[in-house]
């Protein structure tokens, strides 16, 4: 059994003086695709904000293979590995295609250079023609694939996916599943929190269910899908 | 009102030449402390009201390098890099604490540090003018070009500031560190979140430019007078620079600076009493029509 | 800061009989204060104590008027100078030129002030935040510029020579020392009080709204632009009336009173004071007045005191001074509930 | 600005302030006025732009009063300053002024303001009665307006008038030597530099009257950039430049003009010029520019002058300016009229002043005198003369002449409706 990548121990968020999240913990493995799963609301961008350092927790710990990350700035957090794909993509509307990726561009945190972009428009060729088109004008599909291959410019140990599927269309979204399925094959190691249950089920190998800020259930995949009572509990729109 | 003597100007080759050439000095020397200006709002979001200040330190560095070693080109050097280091000092220290709060409180540090940057130089300088004097190599007949009559020193100037302008421009358009800053000026968190350390970023946007108004200011050195306080006027000129041309847009500085240097070297000629008066009416009418500025985008 | 308004607005609102009683508590306060102050001279010989209340005056109507724009619409102006400017100058020209009795300039100037101001608000106003804050500059520059060029009408850089004459009206002569206290005073107490009935009343309120939700306030009915405008008028005449003070205590008026600085100093007042309660800038005013007044006892190189202060608000503090206290007070009071 | 005077300064004021709060509630006018020290209030620049003023202003007073201190005070009374910054705003000085005497109990005052805040010290003076000597504002309708006119002010400054009478019979001479015909005038945009423009021409018109005027400038108090103007004064190809900028504007304008190499191509009048502040600073200075004097040591050449001059250089390290010779003057009319009238009271000392001719270094012939009916100071040394680039600058100065600047001043105050 492979280490864990990322440990993720009794978090405490708050925003402002109202709590979010309530002692979330969670672990990925190495070489994992761990689906964070939710209804709207339940808590998963938090926890991912948290782990990024955007949201900083108020009490418990993240670790990075073993290293206590939590309080770090989210560059640091960024250099150690970890590479986060925000829920609203926030790809930088005025710069070419070509220009996001390369301000993604950093060597890993072992100095690896797995993703020159040549590779990126490899994995997501449908990129390579639009590289110098302004990226505010690409399609909320293409913005979602510019900002996972942006990411992967960094060269993560690790890759946050927020709710990668949120707002596009079902082909996109089955466009998106195979990539991420792509990734997977090449030995990602992937946390995506969603709440299209379906959309995960395909292509995580691992799920945590979050509900009201606190972690109601965590297992295999197969596991999940045989649960019927907590899709439908938690996770049943 | 003297329209005579400008349609006069109009029709004449070698004043035509003179005055646009002196209206081209004007505006970039006040285009580099402008685009400063214009940057640092860009990108911090913050409206440097210190920035003269720096404009006062460069020609100060300059004098005293001067002095020191009679050399010009390292009279320059020390305008430019002491105050991209001063720049550096009072981003990381003092502002990057105020960044989200209040506008007014903003204004606010920077306008104490217009105070005590000035009583430091009174200090240190003393309270009388002083003049940095022009280098020997300088110290030639002006050219004389379709009878129009350009100093040598001016052209070095207009040069320098147009180097700038274009190594700025292509550097923010071109280079990765360019494209970072111009990302941080949009979503700086998500910048962070990709790796990138945005409070260097800001100190270095801050550095960059504090160290072209300071480079604007040892530029100034041989030709103006200097003394506490002298940053102020050039800080309300870029100001308005940067508000006609759109804060934060750097075409908008040099094209806002240009205009300004036309209307004083043209206005001077046609409306000798009231050039001053022509800026603001020129600004109030600009910022009526479009209040974000000729080239400035609605805020986001 | 808001929050602590925001709920005085919920408590006070809906209960009109609250209202009314604060009104009759604010007056109260009001005549209580004049009657301290226009009594100060029987208990102190000291003219500079005198003349530092009279410049408290000037400065305090003029900087509480900003604070009606600031801290209560919303609106950051900068160059509300020029308002105290005009009345100034205004004041000055017509005693000067015509020679009428003082409360009629007084009220022509408030007039030519209200005039001015509604055609510079007309165009300000429906501008967002720092490029409202830009234009209502440029229109202060533009003015300076124009008091200095119109010398022959002006004075020019040299201002109103000559003193503005001060002809005794029913009694009160204002070239007495004592006289101009009290008058001062008076105007300072009955504007401070005008100012704190506006902004109790329901259109201090729509104020408030449109400062915390501009597009609710006009989805909800109101007229925003109107309210802004009405709102810079009346500041306008306030700062106008803190302008007169000054020109009657110097006798005179200066194109300094029009410049940008001035403005800037009322933005320092508010903020040194705070602009979360309504007398913060007058607080404020004492404050930048008091520290003004020993710092240049002490050194000519005020400059660098007066920078470090404003650090120590502005990074320390981080809000005016009687909203630290203010704020002090409701979490003391909130922890004491607590216990 | 490091020198030992300064704290000197600031221990005495916060003596004066710890002093304030006790003196306010105590026995006030009467106890002061037998006190064994006079305190004279000084309200003037000494931050910003024109610091310079008020350092050199303080430093020439400080100078004359350890002077007059050595040798027994004010009949009697040893003086002692109370210098205090204005930042050069109006409502400042005159809070300033009135703080000087009504809270420091300083029975006279110099003021050390120019322009605007010297009105309005005039007009604190009016207010309180107080005698109060200007000392910086060379504004002519400050003395010469019988509006302005009260028994207690004084005004111990060069003035426009003056130097635009000597200046206009100078240029007027000149221009008929050389035949300069085309003048332009180039001058800062506000009362002094316009009114003495104007009286520059007028005179120079009326020595000379085929002089014709083809351009005028008016550049912007402390603007830092002349290109446009000198580009323009270049475009009208006059024969001489007539200009009253001053101080840092003045040597910025030369630094600018020459490397338009304009100084080649005209004659250039700058009345502002022959001063240390200005000759010492510009560092190319171009030579044969026609000045009128500031303060030069060698004019007027008496070895009192020269010695003055030296001694101030000598405390100060840097050689005085046009305001510091206007200061000493002011301090050394209060020492000759307190001995006139054997008492330091304002009123009795106001008396006295009024047409008092006392022995001066500035003096043309050795003395200054306190004209009576205006209140102002005549019989300076004044002149005009040309540049070098080095010390003594202004080798030769040809002296105005008096007389000449009396029939000339009376007509002007005529036509102005000041008589």
């Amino acid at each position: 059994m492979s280490e864990a990548v990322i440990e993720v121990d009794d978090l405490d968020v708050y925003y402002g003086t109202s709590q979010i999240l309530f002692g979330v913990g969670l672990s990925v493995r190495q070489g994992e695709t761990m689906a964070l799963l939710g209804r709207n609301g339940a808590g998963k961008s938090t926890t991912m904000k948290a782990i990024m350092g955007l949201a900083p927790p108020r009490r418990g710990k993240v670790s990075l293979r073993g290293a206590v990350i939590s309080g770090w700035q989210p560059h640091h957090i960024a250099r150690a590995g970890l590479g986060f794909v925000p829920e609203d993509r926030q790809i930088f509307p005025e710069h070419s295609v070509e220009d996001n990726l390369v301000i993604g561009r950093k060597k890993g945190p072992e100095g690896q250079d797995e993703w020159p972009i040549k590779r990126i428009y490899e994995v997501f060729p449908l990129l390579e023609p639009l590289r110098y088109r302004i990226a505010g004008r690409l399609s909320g599909g293409e913005q979602q694939m510019l900002a996972i291959a942006r990411t992967l410019m960094g060269n993560p140990a690790l890759l946050l996916l927020d709710e990668p599927s949120e707002g596009l269309a079902p082909i996109i979204v089955q466009r998106i599943g195979e990539l991420l399925r792509q990734l997977r094959s090449i030995g990602s190691t992937v946390l995506i929190a969603e709440q299209n249950m379906h959309f995960c089920l395909g292509l995580a190998s691992h799920a945590t269910v979050i509900d009201k800020g606190q972690i109601v259930y965590a297992a295999g995949i197969d596991e999940l899908k045989a649960n019927d009572a907590i899709r439908r509990r938690y996770l049943a729109l | 009102m003297d329209l005579d003597a400008l349609a006069g100007c109009l029709s004449s080759s070698a004043c035509l030449v003179t005055q646009t050439t002196s209206g081209l000095i004007i505006g970039m020397l006040l285009f580099l402390v402008a685009v400063g200006l214009t940057l640092i709002f860009g990108v911090l979001k913050v409206v440097n009201f210190s920035h003269g200040a720096f404009y006062m330190f460069g020609a100060y560095f300059a004098m005293a390098a001067y002095q020191l070693t009679g050399s010009f080109a390292l009279a320059m050097l020390a305008g430019a890099a002491g105050t991209a280091i001063l720049g550096l000092i009072f981003e990381r220290v003092f502002m990057s604490r105020v960044y989200g709060a209040d506008v007014l409180m903003q204004l606010l540090v920077c306008y104490a540090f217009v105070l005590i940057f000035d009583d430091v130089v009174r200090i240190i300088w003393g309270p009388e003018f002083k003049s940095m004097g022009m280098p020997s190599a300088f110290q030639v007949m002006p050219l004389f070009i379709a009878g129009g009559v350009v100093p040598p020193y001016y052209l070095l100037l207009i040069g320098v500031a147009l180097v700038a302008a274009i190594v700025l421009g292509a550097g923010l358009s071109r280079t990765r560190i360019g494209k970072v800053i111009r990302a941080a000026a949009h979503n700086p968190g998500m910048v962070s979140a990709l790796g990138i350390n945005t409070g260097l970023i800001y100190g270095g946007v801050f550095a960059l430019g504090g160290m072209l108004a300071g480079l604007a200011g040892a530029l100034a050195a041989p030709v103006r007078s200097l003394t506490p306080g002298m940053g102020f006027s050039v800080l309300i000129e870029s100001f308005i620079v940067t508000v006609i041309g759109g804060m934060g847009s750097i075409l908008g500085a040099l094209i806002g600076a240009l205009l300004l240097g036309l209307i004083r070297s043209f206005g001077s000629l046609g409306f000798p009493l009231f050039t001053e008066g022509l800026m603001y009416l020129f600004m109030v009418i600009v910022l009526v029509s479009k209040p974000t500025g000729l080239f400035g985008k609605e805020a986001a | 800061m808001t929050e602590l308004e925001a709920g005085r607005a919920r408590a006070l609102v809906p209960v009109s009989s609250g209202a009314a009683l604060q009104r009759y508590r604010d007056v109260l306060i009001a005549v209580i204060a004049f009657a301290v102050l226009a009594s100060l001279p029987l208990f102190t010989g000291s003219k500079a104590l005198l003349d530092f209340v009279i410049r408290c005056s000037a400065y305090g109507l003029f900087a509480t008027s900003l604070n009606l724009l600031v801290g209560y619409t919303g609106l950051t102006s900068f160059g509300h100078g020029m308002f105290f400017g005009l009345g100034a100058y205004g004041f000055g020209l017509i005693m000067q030129k015509l020679g009428v009795p003082i409360p009629v300039a007084f009220v022509a100037t408030l007039a030519i002030t209200a005039v001015i101001a509604a055609i510079i608000g007309a165009i300000c106003v429906r501008l967002k935040e720092i490029y409202f804050a830009f234009v209502t500059l440029a229109f202060q520059m533009l003015i300076h510029s124009t008091i200095l060029s119109w010398a022959s009408f002006t004075g020019g850089d040299q201002g109103l020579r000559g003193g503005i004459p001060r002809p005794t009206f029913l009694g009160i002569n204002l070239a007495n020392h004592i006289h101009l206290y009290v008058a001062s005073c008076a105007l300072l107490i009955l504007g401070l009080l005008a100012m704190r009935q506006i902004a109790q009343s329901p259109f201090g309120y729509t104020l408030r709204m449109i400062r915390d939700n501009a597009a609710r306030a006009s989805f909800l009915g109101i007229d925003v632009w109107r309210a802004k405008l009405t709102v810079f008028v009346l500041a306008a005449l306030f700062a106008a009336m803190g302008g007169m003070v000054m020109a009657l205590f110097v006798s005179g008026a200066y194109p300094e009173f029009a410049y940008w600085t001035i403005s800037g100093e009322a933005i320092f007042i508010n903020m040194l004071g705070g602009v979360s309660t309504f007398l913060g800038p007058m607080v404020g005013t004492v404050l930048l007045l008091l520290l003004n007044d020993t710092v240049t006892r002490f050194t000519e190189y005020h400059g660098i005191v007066l920078g470090v202060v404003i650090l120590f608000f502005a990074l320390g503090l981080r809000k005016g001074l009687l909203d630290f206290v203010a704020e002090w007070f409701a979490r003391r009071r909130k922890t004491g509930e607590g216990r | 600005m490091t020198r030992t005077r300064t704290p000197g300064i600031s221990r005495r004021s916060t003596l004066a302030l710890m002093g304030a709060g006790a003196m306010t509630f105590a026995a006030p006018w009467v106890a002061r006025a037998q006190a064994k020290t006079i305190k004279i209030g000084m309200p003037t620049i000494l931050s910003g732009r024109v610091a310079q003023l008020g350092t050199s202003s303080r430093n020439a007073v400080m100078l004359e009063v350890e002077k007059v201190n050595a040798a027994g005070g004010l009949a009697g009374r040893q003086i002692e300053m109370v210098v205090r910054d204005s930042k050069g705003q109006p409502q400042e000085a005159a809070r300033v002024a009135r703080e000087l005497v009504n809270t420091d109990g300083c029975e006279l005052l110099l003021d050390g303001e120019a322009s605007s805040g010297s009105f309005a010290v005039h007009e604190v003076a009016r207010d309180l009665g107080v005698l109060c000597i200007h000392t910086c504002s060379e504004a002519s309708s400050l003395t010469a307006d019988p509006k302005q006119h009260i028994p207690n002010a004084f005004r111990c400054v060069r003035q426009g008038i003056h130097d635009s009478i000597v200046g206009g019979s100078y240029a007027a001479a000149i221009s008929k030597a050389k035949g300069l015909k085309k003048w332009a005038t180039c001058s800062p945009d506000y009362a002094y530099g316009r009114d003495t423009t104007g009286e520059f021409t007028l005179y120079l018109k009326r020595f000379a009257p085929d002089v014709e005027i083809i351009s005028e400038s008016w550049p912007k108090l402390f603007q830092p950039d002349y290109t446009e103007v000198v580009t323009k004064i270049l475009q009208a190809k006059p024969q001489a430049l007539y200009s009253c900028l001053w101080g840092g504007d003045l040597t910025s304008y030369i630094d600018q003009a020459n490397i338009y190499a304009m100084f080649g191509q005209m004659e250039v009048f700058a009345v502002n010029m022959a001063d240390y502040t200005a000759l010492t600073v510009v560092k190319n200075l171009p030579k044969g520019i026609h000045s009128g004097n500031r303060y030069i040591k060698t004019f007027p050449t008496t070895p009192e002058n020269a010695a003055w001059g030296d001694a101030y250089k000598a405390k100060y390290n840097e050689y005085p300016t046009n305001w510091s010779w206007q200061n000493a003057t002011a301090v050394m009319f209060l020492a000759e009229a307190a001995k006139k009238a054997n008492s330091a009271d304002g009123k009795k000392l106001a008396e006295v002043l009024k047409g008092l001719t006392i022995k001066c270094p500035f003096g043309a012939d050795g003395t200054v005198t306190m004209r009576g009916d205006d209140h102002t100071l005549v019989g300076y040394a004044i002149g005009w003369g040309t540049t070098i680039p080095q010390e003594p600058y202004v080798p030769e100065v040809k002296a105005g002449d008096w007389k000449t600047i009396f029939e000339l001043e009376a007509e002007w105050k005529k036509s102005k409706g000041y008589t």
